[in-house]
């Protein structure tokens, strides 16, 4: 029902230079590690990466990033990535910075059909400039609107042949509402099952909102391991 | 008290006596992450993790290590039992919709009716707000532990930010090594002093004039 | 053509033509879910139904009854492997999100330019618009499905809708016992005819001036 | 940590006139059944009822309504219910009917801090009177503002004693919601387990936004029976 690739490759063959991607994980838990290296091999250029964060310098979308890659970062904090602020005092990359959870609402509206809501996070910050403020019972608010891409790159850890997926721990984090805002959406699973092999009522993400599957094992980089002093 | 680690330590203890039993509670990265420590055996407290996490657990074990499971500060952590893990939606929903009883976040400066800086320096590269915005208006109440003074000894309870602000009006306690303060509508209100400093001594390191909690007064 | 039952199998046959392999699909409640029926058995589909659930399968046998397990008809259904079950707001999340394909819905009135009126007459007691006003405006393509004429013999596409409206301008498709039309930016354009009946006889049964697609004048 | 009730009556007692009320459900299923019944014995009237449906005449909220306890409904279809026009037709109810999407997430928004969202669903109808219109990207859009309750009452399958909870089938529907978006939140579980024996990553419902919870057995009364015609 789904297409399943067996080449990462031949997974994002499609994306064209320019386009807007939005990519899974927080710090480098749950991102989509080989459909990134995908990319990094085809040179796809001027992407517009909407993310929470960009990778380390050597893993992740840090790895675009050193590839010149990337023309416009969305995220909500950068700041693990040295080549990253090379860029921006370079003038190579812009940059877009909004509050995790604004970002988080803001795909999700994107996948939800919600052109825009009302959230407390930046009133009264540079976050609001250019804003429409509204006041709700004597609090102002700010509106945002919604994020959507041509392509959204997720991982999950399993994942059926009708599209449906489960993640583990906290590598869910963005990559539900990403399946949902991106217009074709490639998931990187790391088992991939039978229909009917994951429980109904255990499915996180619904089939319908993922158009591509492909199987990948994960390396998952730890970036800081803290271990318990004993 | 000049001593670094002892300071983080009197802060990061006296803060833990903001966290009752039962709360839900989310700790900022850096000083924050060190309140956890000191969380008294006999109180039952959830720690909530911006990236997903209700319920993060100690530190792993090598053995335990598992590199889907961190906390906001992408440190590996561990989920104790009956944890929850949800998507970041869910996560902000949570945060903003005021189901966190208390976020105990980092400064910069915090100024006399509430403003909090404590994401960018002008001049420097900016790294991001992370959660820090979302969470400043959604938890119940918001503490801000930081050192009562600059590294070059200038004020950062002032009278308003010079820094870029986080959120206005939002700051409910400061908890330095020297003191905790309380926002009020008449302004910034000495509660406690920590350290054994006169009243004086605290207002000459505190920029906005100070209302003095009637009880120290009589000290 | 005047037995009920075979004017419900004749327009629920032709909706059944709209369904591609591979599509995500939603039926209203009453006659559309009906296609269903003579959905062909090679295609791939999907039925979503709006309390929750992706993967709709037939009516239980009495062993599989589940009162758990509903359509948004209240009906007692049964779901297919690899069916999911959700939330209502990640439900309509998707219907809004546009990841429906397609929507069959049922009508009292169609406009010219495409209004919908499907949900109270004036009058009789309102009994609520349940998730039609949503589905209209979220699934990529909306076909409604009715009967050419009313009980009476009145107008149902019509060329402004008298009752009050579920949706302005929603509707892609009619399809009737007796023709197929499209809501085209020209006007109401007549793109099929079903049941034998002239040209004339549709116009004369249409209130808007019909556009009559070219290999039909050719017939 | 929870609270965790033995009585039906005990877990609504608090629950005083004029309330407004939160009720999980979706037809007769995923009712809270039996804090419904209590709330019929304690007689407390003049409730707000925010809910899909109103139950039908002789159970779930139609309980309520025949016992003339409730002053306003809020939900999308109230057809199912004679008792329900006679009241409205006697003017001694007020209703509020809401596009069953708009609701849901009117409850969502509720429960997540977002005051007010945009949404598609009753643009150039009734619904959109009086309320402010706004286009994007060339479309017209409602302002829809958040609703929340003093009490939220749900059904649940399991629950665990940090209030952690997992919903059954299609009786998961207005729920979760419901569940994040009252002051209380009272869950009627079917089954109550010990910490930890629902798996973190399977959890519908975190603890954080349950207060109360009580074991009920459920009686699932079905609307409308439809068996396979062989």
């Amino acid at each position: 029902m789904k297409q399943i690739h067996s080449s990462f490759q031949d997974a994002v063959k499609n994306i064209q230079d320019g386009s807007t991607l939005m990519v899974g994980g927080f710090g480098l838990v749950g991102i989509p590690e080989n459909l990134l290296l995908a990319l990094v091999e085809t040179g796809v250029k001027d992407l517009t990466i909407i993310s929470n964060n960009c990778g380390v310098d050597d893993w992740g979308l840090g790895l675009l990033l050193k590839n010149k890659q990337i023309k416009k970062m969305v995220g909500s904090y950068v700041g693990e990535n040295k080549e990253f602020e090379r860029q921006v005092l370079a003038g190579e990359i812009e940059i877009e910075l909004i509050p995790q959870g604004t970002l988080a609402e803001r795909i999700r509206a994107g996948g939800a059909g919600i052109p825009a809501f009302y959230t407390p996070a930046g009133v009264g910050t540079s976050i609001a400039e250019s804003k429409e403020i509204k006041e709700f019972d004597g609090k102002e608010y700010l509106l945002e609107t919604a994020l959507t891409a041509d392509y959204s790159l997720i991982r999950a850890i399993k994942g059926d042949k009708m599209g449906n997926l489960v993640y583990n721990k906290t590598a869910r984090n963005f990559n539900p509402m990403i399946a949902a805002a991106g217009k074709i959406t490639i998931a990187e699973v790391e088992e991939l099952v039978e229909i009917g092999q994951i429980e109904s009522d255990q499915i996180h993400t619904p089939g319908v909102y993922v158009q591509n599957i492909i199987v990948g094992h994960q390396e998952k980089r730890i970036e800081r391991k803290t271990i318990k002093q004993i | 008290m000049s001593d670094k680690h002892l300071i983080r330590e009197t802060i990061a203890r006296r803060a833990e006596q903001e966290i009752e039993s039962g709360f839900y509670v989310n700790l900022g990265i850096g000083m924050p992450t060190l309140v956890a420590n000191y969380l008294q055996k006999d109180k039952q407290v959830v720690l909530q993790s911006e990236n997903g996490l209700l319920g993060i657990g100690p530190f792993p074990t090598e053995d335990e290590l598992d590199p889907d499971l961190i906390n906001a500060g992408k440190e590996t952590v561990t989920a104790i039992q009956g944890a929850a893990f949800f998507d970041s939606a869910e996560s902000f929903g949570m945060i903003r919709g005021g189901h966190i009883d208390i976020a105990i976040l980092g400064g910069m400066e915090v100024s006399k009716n509430g403003d909090l800086a404590n994401w960018m320096i002008p001049g420097k590269m900016i790294k991001g707000m992370g959660g820090a915005m979302d969470l400043i208006h959604g938890a119940k109440r918001i503490i801000v532990i930081m050192e009562h003074l600059s590294k070059n000894g200038k004020h950062k309870i002032v009278n308003k930010c010079a820094l870029p602000l986080t959120g206005k009006g939002v700051v409910d306690r400061i908890i330095t090594e020297r003191a905790v303060l309380d926002v009020t509508d008449n302004g910034l209100k000495l509660v406690e002093i920590l350290d054994g400093s006169t009243i004086s001594e605290i207002q000459a390191a505190t920029e906005p004039n100070l209302i003095i909690e009637e009880t120290l007064l009589n000290q």
